[in-house]
């Protein structure tokens, strides 16, 4: 009775905690295992602790740093497209849109709402040898012999951008929504030029939307499993698919590890950096806590 | 008697005591109102009586039953809030059967008491509006009503009309005042503006920046007979002249002010401090003053200076008047003649008399 | 005249470029889920029998109620443990936890799923739904979250003390006023965790064994056979089925906008 | 709303642990839904398609045994999940030759079949059993099989074009392009095959020499999929393609131009797909009455006609088609003794070297 009643007084920490523990215990463990496993001989590790190297070294190779160097090339191309097309295009219908603003945000929205794997298939009647793509280009005689742009490196790049373009324009367009436009007209009003406000005001104070975009296009971009699977004919190594290479095909686990722990940190490195130099205003930042 | 006593209340916040062995008595069924600066703890006290702090020594009794450690939900304590914190999810009679709802009363008898009520504050056409389509003074009403239907004992104000407009505020004083009438319960009112609390409140209280009670009386009490110089000042406005003390054998008390001459005081007897040669500050109320540019009897005290500034507001007219020692005394004159009859001007040399009995002398 | 130039022309132009980016592969699809031809490009006709033969496909309906259990059951589990963590936490001053649940979104999911795999192979954990819940909710905490305390933030204290003082017990004061409250949050965020966990891939490549083939496997392993007439029917049944469900979604919003 | 602001922390670390055991105690359940439908289950892992739901369907509606299955989609996929949850929770798997054998070496992994129990043993082609990955085949059922081949489209080569692995692998016979299977240990392996004849001398000089092969053949490789390359084969965008025979034999069922090449006739590189039994099943009785149903003719001849895999079992014919190579195929090889198998005889690190070297 007496537990009862002291279990009674602790009833809301009983409550809360578990979302942090299946955090911890799925997230964070998880992570240790694989440091852990880039370091020690044993995998599974359990009653055997020898430290060593060679798992790691065996990472740190030109190949594998070509293929994190790639991705993250990649990445950040795709998130540099995403962020060029969809900054105007929010800014269009969170600014200059008045009337049917949620009709249009519906259907932009839309294709989200399927699974990404059917909106990259989609591409392939547009991208093959015989689509609708090369079909066009030809009856324009821009080119005389059709090109082979499905499998190929672009392929990948422009089906990414293509299901990755929602998660940059929701972002921007829930900062560029809430933005004050009376200080786009205080800004004009006291001389600026409209290209100057645009990048003295409207810039630094939707910076924290176009963070928040980046990374989240950019982060997801970077580990991309399934559509160069798709796209790219498996022609290149990403990130994604060497990783899952080594769990689920070559039977080294071990050396996965290492290059999980690696190019994890190495996304980890860049995603710091980028919420550096894209932090926003301090005094926002103030008001936002 | 359900009043509520508070006693030797003591309150911490991070560390930091902001009341300390506080006692109060609100008696049963009266309008008290609490009045004090921002951030003198009245709004704490407020929340230490509904329950929503605890207490960190101090006992609070309503009526002679010991609430101190009964939860919020427990006491028949009710309180309109600053915002009113109307459930911006129900409409008008949701909000206002809410309490109702959760004793478990019957359908019919909560829409029969919650139509009552309304009708009372006045609301009938508004029931089925939700909250955000109200103007401020109609939520305020509807927070007034999801309180008092309820009956509690005490009904407690957290600055409610603080976000109303002017006129508004005015009409809502008034029908606080007509409500509590109607209904008895006892009002407990805080708020930081002196004029409200004057208007509304059968007795009242002041509290200081300590987080102490300067003094509790009638608000003509309080505004005609403040006990510190604090009071004085934060009720109404008032000239303070500093001086000292000094009763010459049998002849009137007078209080000497450098360079200025004597004042002719009254020293009633309870004010025990006032002795010969003690500092004092004596509290003058502005239109207790008589301003003329012309001599006038029958005052006990006269002086003369320069006049500084007019403000011209309204019912009355504000002179700032210097005095020969470069002291400035404010002058409320009221505006009863419809046409000038000695108008005056700046830099006008005036007279200014008052009544022995219309100043206040207070511990220095 | 720039900004006129750029505000009226350009950005309606990009915007208009934009829809044609994004409908231009739907509607080829959809349009080839209706060709009788093995090969698109040939158009033999209208016809229904790609549909049809969906219709017989057992292991579609498999999958797609593996797909729906797993969301619905991580929809549930993340937004009940999110609600208790920031509802029940802030007393404990959990929320200095916050930053914990980001990893989960600054780190690519197939660095999540892999670290999962090898998890649940250490303890030899068998692989099936529950791991597939598992990682789904994980995900789906750090989506949900961040949402809920926002909302829980914008919540004005004074509601439940004024609920508290009307009578009301905490337990009735959280059921009655801070549910309500958050539920635009609560559906905002169950709704993105359900499509997050019917969208998701990896952590389904990774952890799923042998009883839980999900939808996403299941077209993934559908596209590396190539392209078939079959997918475009499935793909544009799942675009309508989906596109339905937004737009119920949507009116019911509409309906309740008078709140 | 007053709470002591103490609270013990042995409490709450007791709270925790609670949590944690609850939680993990949840994790050990397989399917938290089935756990309410008493039914008999049995767990099954096979190759995409050479299980056809709609058969299995029939199987539980006769029987009223619930089979669950999952697929994967290469040998090295399935090793892994295999391994990561050491067999525990699987009650068959259709691994194809080389890994079978991967399995029998790893000790008590897989159970000895009970062919007593198998109505079907003597009608299985006796070509296909005793071969290398299993001797006495004590553990493992050939179940499908399938020839390794070229897939061309006749419209784009000349008609005396060479008929063997040249045609792929030496790219001065032909560029065109051309898809390959993107396993790359087989494609190692029939590189192996075809530089040197046989497997018996793989060393690190020929390892790289088959790694400088599959790297001149990238040039002109579109993709490395074996799922993709009937539709790109029979669109005409790879008219050369590295496969498995029903990969492209069901293109030819429907296009005349196509044509599936096998080099080496008298011994082709096969793959058989193999049933076996993992250790720890329990419900043997219910797998058993599972594999005797895969093998009844109609099913086995439904399973033959949907995927054109080549079928065990003699008493059923092939499905038949119009190719270079109709008389192996129609005839299910049976006229042929001697097989070449892919063997596990590339160590795993120099495959990983081999796949960045080729893809990075």
């Amino acid at each position: 009775m007496q537990l009862f009643n002291t279990l009674k007084k602790q009833a809301s920490f009983i409550a809360a905690v578990p979302a942090l523990i299946w955090q911890i215990l799925f997230l964070y463990v998880p992570l240790l295992f694989l440091l852990s496993a880039s370091f020690f001989k044993r995998w599974p590790v359990f009653n055997v602790y020898d430290l060593t190297f060679t798992n790691i070294a065996a990472v740190i190779t030109t190949a594998h740093f070509k293929i994190i160097g790639w991705s993250l090339i990649q990445a950040m191309t795709i998130a540099t497209a995403c962020l060029l097309v969809g900054y105007p295009v929010a800014y269009f219908f969170a600014v200059k849109m008045r009337r049917w603003k949620n009709f249009f945000l519906f259907f932009l929205m839309l294709p989200f709402w399927t699974n990404f794997l059917v909106q990259a298939y989609a591409w392939f009647f547009v991208l093959e040898r015989n689509g609708l793509l090369n079909r066009f280009l030809l009856s324009l005689g821009i080119i005389r012999e059709p090109l082979q742009i499905l499998y190929s490196p672009f392929a990948v790049i422009l089906v990414m951008f293509y299901c990755y373009l929602p998660f940059m324009i929701l972002p921007l367009y829930g900062v560029l929504e809430k933005f004050d436009l009376r200080l786009i007209e205080a800004s004009l009003d006291l001389g600026a030029t409209s290209s100057k406000t645009f990048f003295k005001i409207t810039l630094p104070l939707t910076m924290s939307g176009i963070r928040n975009g980046f990374l989240l296009v950019m982060v997801p971009a970077f580990g991309e499993y399934a559509i160069p699977a798709i796209m790219g004919g498996g022609r290149y190594l990403y990130v994604g698919s060497l990783i899952s290479n080594y769990f689920l095909e070559s039977r080294d686990p071990a050396v996965g590890s290492s290059f999980t722990t690696v190019s994890g940190c190495v996304i980890l490195f860049i995603v710091l950096i980028i919420s550096r130099v894209m932090a926003s205003p301090k005094q926002i930042q103030k008001q936002e806590r | 008697m359900i009043g509520i006593r508070l006693e030797g209340i003591t309150k911490y916040y991070n560390g930091e005591l902001i009341i300390n062995n506080l006692n109060l008595t609100i008696e049963e069924g009266k309008f008290f109102a609490l009045l004090g600066p921002s951030g003198c703890g009245k709004t704490t006290i407020l929340r230490m009586i509904a329950g929503f702090e605890n207490v960190d020594a101090g006992k609070i009794y309503l009526g002679d039953e010991d609430i101190t450690h009964v939860p919020a939900y427990g006491r028949p304590i009710k309180t309109v809030f600053q915002n009113y914190a109307l459930f911006p999810h129900m409409n008008v009679f949701d909000n206002v059967a809410y309490g109702l709802r959760i004793k478990k009363m019957s359908a019919d008898m909560i829409e029969q008491k919650v139509l009552r009520i309304l009708k009372a504050v006045d609301l009938e056409a508004q029931v089925n509006k939700y909250i955000q389509q109200l103007s401020g003074g109609q939520q305020q009403r509807v927070a007034l009503a999801r309180a008092i239907i309820n009956e509690p004992d005490v009904l407690l104000l957290d600055e409610p009309l603080a976000a109303l407009d002017l006129n508004l505020r005015e009409r809502m004083l008034l029908e606080l005042i007509d409500l509590q009438e109607k209904f008895k319960t006892t009002f407990i009112y805080v708020t930081h503006d002196q004029a409200e609390a004057l208007t509304v409140a059968d007795r009242m209280a002041i509290m200081n920046y300590d987080g102490e009670i300067e003094q509790v009386g009638t608000p003509k009490e309080i505004y005609e007979f403040p006990a510190s110089s604090f009071v004085a000042q934060f009720v109404g406005s008032t000239n303070s002249i500093k001086g000292y003390i000094s009763i010459p054998q049998n002849e009137q008390a007078v209080l000497n002010v450098a360079a200025l001459g004597e004042i002719v005081i009254t020293l009633p007897k309870e004010k025990r401090w006032a002795r010969d040669g003690n500092h004092a500050v004596l509290s003058l109320r502005p239109e207790k003053i008589e301003i003329s540019k012309k001599p006038l009897e029958g005052f006990a005290n006269h002086f003369t200076g320069v006049v500084e500034s007019i403000v011209y507001q309204g019912r009355w007219t504000q002179y700032k008047v210097r005095l020969k020692n470069d002291m400035r005394l404010q002058v409320f004159e009221q505006n009863e003649e419809h046409f000038p009859q000695e108008e005056i001007d700046y830099y006008d040399e005036v007279h200014l008399y008052w009544q022995k009995e219309n100043a206040v002398l207070l511990e220095k | 005249m720039v900004k006129s130039l750029v505000s009226r022309v350009w950005l309606p132009v990009l915007a208009s470029f934009t829809y044609l980016f994004l409908y231009l592969p739907i509607i080829v699809l959809i349009f080839l889920s209706f060709n009788a031809s093995d090969f698109p490009f040939k158009w033999d006709g209208f016809t229904l029998k790609w549909y049809a033969s969906l219709l017989h496909e057992p292991e579609l309906f498999i999958a797609l109620k593996n797909s729906l259990l797993v969301a619905l059951t991580s929809v549930a589990l993340s937004l009940v443990m999110g609600l208790l963590f920031v509802y029940c936490g802030w007393q404990y001053r959990l929320y200095r936890f916050m930053p914990a649940f980001l990893a989960a979104v600054a780190l690519p999911e197939i660095v999540l799923a892999v670290g999962l795999l090898s998890f649940f192979s250490f303890f030899s954990v068998p692989l099936g739904l529950t791991t597939l819940i598992v990682g789904h909710t994980l995900l789906g905490l750090s989506f949900v979250i961040p949402i809920i305390r926002t909302q829980f933030l914008e919540l004005d204290y004074s509601l439940t003390e004024a609920s508290l003082d009307l009578g009301a017990s905490e337990a009735q004061t959280f059921f009655k006023i801070i549910l309500p409250l958050l539920s635009p949050a609560l559906v905002a965020g169950g709704l993105l965790v359900f499509i997050l966990s019917l969208d998701d891939f990896l952590i389904s490549f990774f952890c799923s064994g042998p009883t839980s083939q999900t939808l996403s496997l299941y077209i993934f392993g559908m596209i590396r056979l190539g392209v078939s007439p079959t997918i475009n029917a499935l793909s544009t049944m799942l675009l309508a089925i989906s596109s339905l469900l937004v737009i119920a979604f949507c009116s019911l919003n509409i309906s309740n906008r008078g709140l | 709303m007053i709470r002591s602001r103490k609270t013990p922390r042995t409490l709450l670390l007791l709270i925790i642990i609670f949590w944690i055991t609850i939680i993990f105690g949840l994790l050990f359940l397989p399917n938290p839904f089935s756990l309410f439908s008493s039914q008999k289950t049995i767990n099954v892992y096979s190759w995409t398609e050479l299980i056809d739901m709609r058969k299995v369907v029939e199987f539980e509606r006769q029987t009223g045994i619930k089979v669950n299955i999952g697929y994967f989609e290469s040998n090295e996929e399935l090793y892994s999940k295999i391994k990561l949850t050491r067999g525990v929770g699987y009650d068959l798997i259709v691994p194809s030759g080389y890994m079978a054998e991967q399995f029998i070496k790893e000790k008590d992994f897989l159970q000895k079949i009970d062919k007593s129990k198998l109505h079907f043993w003597p009608r299985l082609n006796p070509n296909l059993l005793r071969h290398f990955y299993d001797p006495e085949n004590e553990y493992t059922i050939p179940y499908m099989w399938s020839i390794y081949g070229i897939g061309i489209n006749k419209s784009y080569f000349s008609p005396d074009i060479r008929k063997d692995w040249s045609l792929i692998f030496d790219t001065t016979v032909s560029q065109a392009p051309r898809v390959l299977i993107d396993d790359i240990r087989e494609l190692m392996i029939i590189g192996a095959y075809y530089l040197f004849g046989s497997l018996d001398k793989i060393g690190e000089q020929q390892i790289t020499e088959i790694k400088r092969v599959l790297l001149e053949q990238k040039k002109y490789t579109l993709v490395y999929a074996e799922g993709g390359a009937p539709y790109l084969l029979a669109s005409g965008q790879a008219p050369l393609v590295l496969v498995t025979s029903p990969y492209v034999l069901r293109v030819v069922a429907h296009n005349k131009d196509i044509d599936f090449i096998i080099p080496d006739k008298e011994n082709p590189i096969i793959s058989i797909d193999t049933l076996v039994i993992p250790a720890s099943c329990t419900k043997q009785d219910l797998v058993y009455q599972f594999i005797n149903f895969l093998f009844s003719p109609e099913v086995v001849q439904y399973h033959v006609d949907q995927t054109y895999f080549l079928p065990a079992v003699t008493d059923v014919s092939c499905k038949e088609v119009e190719t270079s190579s109709k008389n192996i195929l129609n005839t299910c090889a049976r006229g042929i003794t001697k097989f070449k198998f892919l063997k596990n005889v590339i160590p795993t690190k120099a495959i990983n070297e081999a796949l960045l070297f080729l893809k990075s």
